[in-house]
């Protein structure tokens, strides 16, 4: 439908490097956003094949301990920060400001500059692997294994990263908070935003009053590896507890932070797809809220063997099972969005009832472990690993897949082989029950989690070989995707405005792919599905003007510059005080000249 | 500071302009970031096992009138807002000159409290009451070190051919929410910290 | 956002910049108030007000934000959202310091020593500064001088170990290894404690005042099973 | 319709009953949670089986839901989908449901926790347990006993059993006596059961505690009491001095080389604690901490080089000549 044609006075190149490392559209920082985290959850993906391959018989010898415990720590570390919560900001880049009807984000070069920050925190966490080994005491780093005495060069980096992708991801909630509140398309009152718009603020929100503890948290720990306090120390009147509670305060809501993006994209992709309205649009709406709320009230539930005492268990016990209300809510009010709907089956919609059924067993094994006693016998064992698999490949993973093959029109022009994501799916589907089902049996049967090796005759060697061979199936899926994505992306883009025919929220009224400014004309919104309120009121959308006086931001190198400063910041902090301060230089002549440079 | 985004910088669903918006939610964010520095402090009170102790070294006279000095870096700074918000760029001018300075006075009391502690024996790595007060005034010390940077940016900037440009008034007012921000986490800290007897 | 936009490129409502009325005159008023708030913590502080003193403070300076966040930072006059926003994260902030020092401060697993309230607090209060005894605890033996003068006398004690210890000081006629035990201790009931020392980490110090008539004293440990395994001493004091 | 929700049904049951099946053949391996020996552990495995009930309950009815709409409400030509926003009364009724379950749960929960944390009964034998890289020690200060990585207990008598930690972050868990409690640095946690029925116990470390984590295992013996107080009896005494000529000779290299360093065999001057004690190290069933039988050849294996049985040992390769190691397996061994 529309072209850029008018559009744009010709602010340098559209195209070749120099115009991605210098944009501020927020769909090609959500581009940068999705191929990045796709590249680093294959990474992951091979650091889980490597644990699994060591534990497929016992006793094996094909990677030693710490290498394994490497393995392990870094599996987490980049399938939470660097696959599973970029994936969520990709879709949040191209999609909060399509579906709330805006041009952009609020703070277009903020946004370029949360990507690169995110970036060179990545690329220095992985980077360790290189440099003196990998952070090896678990992603949660407990201390005092954590702390200078026990853990080597590693654990700085897992410090320096977190911070600097902790920085990142601020930056971008802060973003997404403020164009949600304030960037609305006319008409798109709070209760008309798509259930996605409002997981996303939920998460936003989440981010920006969590990380700040972390960031504390991360503070002392850096301070007791380099600067000699006692935060964590017990001997020298430290408190190795107090490390848990901070981490767990961020922590718990962190969880959130990964599993809604996804419950927002099923709650779009089952009404579509269902050809009838989400059931229960405000109940879904308060039961996202609360459970962001409620979220904060439940840390300690990780924390229960660690002799918390009578009441504070039972307080945490209680909150923890308030939890599984909103989101029983959400799970019925889905299942009866399907029910006497017109249901097409495409792709997309698969991985999206995979995730009602997924996420229930994970969501099952959650409230089991709000039952203290119960939970002592299963925290720490692999009974925890099946659950919270089931929650973040079965819950988030899923459903991020689900819209991946939902709106890859939207993004590319171009739809996804259905055959092969069909493929895909049941790869996925069969793989992911191999691998973490039977981790439910053996933790029941009393395997520890992260052990390296374990002796045969104790009732674990088939199922540990059953999980292997499950992600294994896992990981040929995920070829067949990548598969997918090229054969796809070297077809011709002819995906209509409406690839799917039946869309309801805004993105689907400009044109697949968008053009820069998103919309020729920002659409009015009457209702909660705004285009079925314009196809059964028959509203045909304004016609663009002859001619578009759009003005975009134009591109910028300065949240580049900026990036790198911050990375030196960190750099300097693992290797010499000079090149921090360099750092800091770049850091203020990046900000200086960003607040010169024009934007009109 | 904020990017300024495009042309619909002027537009808001709410009526509350973008950098505003954004400001109030980050200081939410510090909320939470003071909150665990604070509750790390009050957590180990008391625990240190060697001195110095709290009521052997804080000294409460001179604290309190660096934090006279900050309330008062307050009110100069709400002052410089007025001006930028009704075209008096002299008074802006002289409030902001008056704010940093009051700033890097405070950040001058901080240098020399932590000075004499040090000569005391007290630092990072001596007790918990050492590491957990480092930690909390350091940070706090530090964000009054970004507003001093800030401030004088923006004193620099508005002596520029063009000054602050239109937008003066958002840009002191919002940069003034962060100096205020400073300035109450301090009423708390001083009040725990300094006030509340050991 | 009126649905009647439909028409023509839609606009969003202009940023409102309507500005508080109060004036420079005010916000000195608001200074000087703030100032006299300040002024009389400082005396709250250096007062006799006992337990009052926390709250009152905390009352204070909860005055004093609340006025700086309304006036000099315009909440009171700008969009309620924004007051929302904050507070949630001000509040949630609270609840979240609240709930750790409760936490911690009620964590009855603490070992004390590792965390010595105790220790600094009788560090403090001891009056009866006299003689300075040392003792030193290990497994599984206490190590002190034998004899002691009457009067006020500090013990001062370090656990060389690698466990936990603590300290009893008993005044008793008894032999120091026939001391009435039950459940693995040494009943306190039974005896006299003229002095203890709460346990400490391995490698932590501690110390307790008393006052030593003369007479026979034993020293032991008294955490369970320690005094049987040989953790006492004997005490004269002359 | 009805045709293709029965194929679904079925499918449902059948995933249903085998994952029932399966649950029920872990309950028999040796470190099974579902296999209570103690009251502690009954009373988690009642909580369990209530709360896997409940589960089951759920489960199944979301996952046939699930199956059934997506089988009868797919595409066909000509259907309408409803046009349904919500229903308040249903929505009432599910939050409803969740709640009445979540009560069902918490209640005995409540009532287990109280039961199981809290002090411990008066007449209980008292463990002190402390965990190290990468073993535990046990220590009976009523009895004066210390020894490593296998703790005896006697039937029907509570245990409470303090919990410390040398270095880093532990985790006691014996999974047939009791749910774990970490061993943390600077906290005396605790933890206490009646065993009560005789046997041997797999206990593991389940805190990851750092390289050889997964090597920090140990036993648990239930015994009767007399077969604990003759335990206790034996481990009292001083060393068995050795008798044979290689036993003597394996004394010696004890006592002249690195081993007193940190071990202790009382009546020789070996008399350190950063190791586990040795004292009547010959009467283990296992040595380093549980992962391996106590044999000759095994012992020869772990005094070769500890390092390579138990990747990040304290213990490092003494560079023990094929001699010194067979004389100090000797030595060991007889140390009953």
């Amino acid at each position: 439908m529309a072209t850029a044609a008018g559009t744009m006075p010709a602010v340098g190149s559209h195209t070749g490097l120099w115009s991605w490392l210098t944009t501020v559209d927020h769909k090609r920082i959500g581009t940068l956003y999705g191929v990045t985290a796709v590249l680093f959850f294959m990474l992951g993906g091979l650091e889980a094949l490597a644990v699994r391959t060591q534990l497929a018989v016992p006793n094996a010898t094909v990677i030693e301990a710490g290498r394994f415990n490497q393995f392990f720590t870094m599996h987490a570390l980049t399938m939470i920060f660097l696959a599973v919560m970029p994936l969520g900001a990709a879709f949040f880049n191209w999609f909060v400001p399509l579906m709330i009807g805006a041009r952009d984000v609020a703070f277009p070069r903020l946004n370029a500059l949360s990507y690169w920050v995110f970036l060179g925190g990545g690329l220095l966490l992985v980077s360790s692997f290189i440099f003196g080994g990998a952070p090896d005491a678990g992603w949660f780093a407990y201390a005092p294994l954590s702390g200078k005495t026990y853990a080597g060069s590693g654990m700085d980096f897992y410090v320096i990263g977190l911070l600097t992708l902790g920085l990142s991801s601020l930056i971008a909630a802060l973003n997404f908070a403020v164009t949600i509140i304030n960037m609305r398309a006319p008409g798109m009152t709070m209760m008309r935003l798509p259930v996605f718009i409002w997981m996303t603020i939920v998460v936003a929100f989440l981010l920006i009053l969590s990380l700040p503890v972390l960031t504390v948290a991360l503070v002392q720990m850096l301070f007791d590896r380099n600067f000699e306090t006692n935060f964590f120390v017990a001997t020298n009147g430290g408190d190795p507890i107090l490390w848990q509670h901070l981490f767990w305060v961020f922590g718990h809501p962190e969880v959130y932070v990964l599993i809604l993006p996804s419950f927002g994209i099923i709650s779009e992709v089952l009404p579509v797809f269902s050809r009838k309205p989400l059931f229960g649009y405000t109940a879904i709406v308060f039961a996202g809220v609360s459970i962001g709320v409620l979220g904060w009230a439940v840390w300690s539930h990780h924390m229960f063997t660690t002799g918390l005492g009578t009441v504070p268990q039972i307080v945490f016990s209680a909150s923890t099972m308030a939890i599984a209300v909103p989101t029983g809510v959400k799970i019925f009010n889905w299942l009866a969005t399907m029910y006497g709907g017109n249901i097409r089956f495409t792709t997309a919609m698969y991985f999206a009832v995979s995730v009602i059924v997924l996420f229930t067993i994970g969501g099952i094994t959650g409230v089991m472990h709000a039952v203290v006693p119960v939970d002592t016998q299963q925290q720490d064992t692999y009974f925890i690993v099946a659950h919270l698999h089931y929650v973040l490949f079965g819950g988030a993973i899923m459903g991020i897949f689900s819209g991946i093959y939902y709106w890859f029109p939207k993004m590319t022009g171009r739809f996804l082989g259905e055959g092969l994501g069909k493929l895909q799916f049941w790869l996925f589907f069969i793989g992911m029950n191999l691998t973490f089902f039977p981790m439910h049996f053996l933790g029941v049967s009393g395997m520890p989690r992260r052990i390296y090796t374990y002796d045969a005759g104790l009732g674990w060697e088939m199922w540990n070989m059953v999980a292997t061979i499950g992600s294994y199936i896992i990981a040929v899926g995920m070829l067949a995707f990548v598969w997918n994505f090229f054969k796809s992306m070297r077809k011709p883009a002819t995906a209509a405005d409406d690839a799917w025919g039946m869309g309801a929220t805004l993105e689907w009224a400009t044109s697949s792919p968008p053009p820069e400014h998103d919309f020729d004309v920002i659409p009015a919104v009457h209702d909660r599905d705004p285009l079925w309120y314009n196809r059964d009121h028959g509203i045909t959308p304004e016609p663009a003007p002859a001619h578009l006086h759009i003005h975009m931001p134009p591109p910028s190198y300065y949240p580049l510059v900026m990036a790198g400063g911050v990375l030196m910041l960190g750099v300097g902090v693992l290797s010499h005080l000079a090149v921090t301060a360099l750092g800091v230089v770049i850091i203020l002549y990046s900000a200086w000249a960003w607040i010169l440079e024009p934007t009109d | 500071m904020a990017a300024a985004a495009h042309g619909t910088v002027h537009h808001s669903s709410t009526g509350i302009d973008n950098r505003k918006l954004l400001m109030w939610i980050f200081l939410a964010s510090e909320c939470l970031f003071f909150g665990s520095l604070i509750s790390a402090y009050l957590i180990f009170k008391g625990a240190s096992l060697v001195g110095p102790y709290p009521e052997e070294i804080l000294d409460i006279p001179l604290t309190s009138t660096s934090t006279f000095v900050l309330l008062m870096s307050s009110l100069s700074m709400v002052l410089a807002v007025y001006g930028a918000e009704h075209a008096r760029p002299r008074m802006m001018k002289l409030w902001l000159f008056v704010t940093v300075l009051l700033g890097l006075a405070f950040l001058g009391f901080q240098v020399y409290e932590f000075r004499a502690f040090g000569q005391e024996g007290l630092n990072l790595s001596t007790n918990q009451f050492g590491a957990t007060f480092f930690v909390l005034t350091g940070f706090h010390g530090t964000h009054v070190g970004v507003g001093v940077v800030i401030l004088s940016s923006l004193l620099f900037g508005s002596f520029r051919r063009s000054g602050l440009g239109s937008e003066a008034g958002f840009h002191v007012e919002v940069a003034g929410l962060y100096w205020h921000f400073v300035d109450i986490v301090w009423i708390v800290i001083f009040t725990l910290i300094y006030l509340i007897p050991q | 956002m009126t649905s009647d936009m439909a028409h023509g490129e839609a606009q969003l409502p202009e940023v409102e910049h309507s500005l508080p009325s109060i004036g420079p005159r005010q916000y000195v008023m608001i200074g000087v108030i703030l100032t006299v708030i300040t002024a009389i913590e400082l005396w709250v502080s250096y007062s006799s007000l006992g337990n009052l003193i926390i709250p009152v403070l905390l009352i204070l300076s909860a005055v004093k934000f609340i006025v700086v966040v309304a006036f000099f930072m315009h909440l009171r006059f700008d969009h309620p959202a924004l007051t929302r926003f904050f507070v949630f994260g001000f509040v949630l902030a609270t609840a979240i310091l609240f709930a750790l020092i409760s936490l911690f401060w009620n964590d009855a697993t603490i070992i004390e020593g590792t965390r010595q309230e105790t220790v600094h607090a009788a560090a403090e209060g001891g009056a009866a500064a006299g003689a300075k005894l040392e003792v030193a605890l290990g497994e599984f033996h206490v190590g002190a001088a034998g004899e002691a003068v009457a009067g006020g006398a500090e013990f001062d004690v370090k656990n060389d170990g690698a466990v936990p210890h603590n300290l009893r000081v008993i005044k008793t006629d008894l032999a120091p290894e026939a001391l009435p035990v039950g459940g693995g201790v040494v009943d306190e009931s039974q005896v006299e404690v003229v002095a203890s020392v709460a346990d400490l980490a391995a490698g932590a110090t501690g110390s307790a005042t008393a006052t030593l008539a003369a007479g026979s004293y034993v020293l032991i440990c008294n955490v369970p099973g320690h005094y049987q395994l040989g953790m006492y001493a004997a005490l004269t004091v002359h | 319709m009805r045709s293709s929700g029965t194929p679904a049904r079925r499918l449902v049951a059948f995933s249903v009953l085998l994952l029932i099946v399966l649950f029920a053949v872990a309950c028999n391996d040796p470190q099974s949670t579902v296999n209570p020996k103690s009251d502690n552990a009954d009373s988690v495995q009642s909580l369990y089986l209530l709360v896997f009930w409940l589960g089951m309950l759920v489960f199944v009815g979301v996952t046939l839901a699930a199956v059934v709409f997506a089988f009868v409400f797919r595409e066909r030509p000509g259907r309408q989908a409803r046009q349904i926003h919500g229903n308040t009364r249903l929505e009432i009724l599910w939050t409803f449901i969740p709640v009445v379950i979540l009560v069902v749960m918490a209640v005995p929960t409540f009532q287990v926790i109280i039961d199981t944390t809290g002090d411990p009964p008066s007449d209980s034998l008292v463990i002190v347990a402390t965990g190290h890289q990468w073993w535990f020690e046990f220590a009976y200060p009523g009895q004066g006993v210390t020894t490593a990585n296998e703790l005896h207990i006697p039937v029907n008598r509570p245990v409470s059993i303090k919990l410390l930690s040398d270095d880093v972050i532990h985790s006691f868990w014996v999974p047939q006596l009791s749910g774990k409690t970490d061993m943390v640095p600077g906290h005396e946690n605790s933890l206490f059961f009646t065993p009560n029925e005789i046997g041997e116990y797999r206990g593991q470390c389940a805190e990851f505690c750092g390289t050889s984590h997964a090597n920090m295992r140990f036993r648990v013996f239930v015994d009767s009491q007399e077969d604990f107080d003759a335990w206790v009896a034996s481990t009292l005494a001083e060393r068995i001095e050795p008798s044979d000529e290689l036993a003597t000779a394996g004394e010696q290299v004890f006592t002249t080389s690195a081993c007193i360093g940190c071990h202790t065999v009382r009546g020789t001057v070996a008399a350190a604690r950063v190791g586990p004690e040795l004292t009547h190290f010959g009467s283990r069933d296992t040595v380093a901490s549980g992962i391996m039988d106590n044999t000759p050849e095994n012992v020869a294996r772990w005094l070769r080089d500890p390092p390579a049985v138990k990747p990040g040992s304290k213990m490092p390769n003494l560079n023990l000549t094929e001699d010194q190691i067979q004389k100090l397996v000797a030595y060991l061994e007889s140390l009953k």
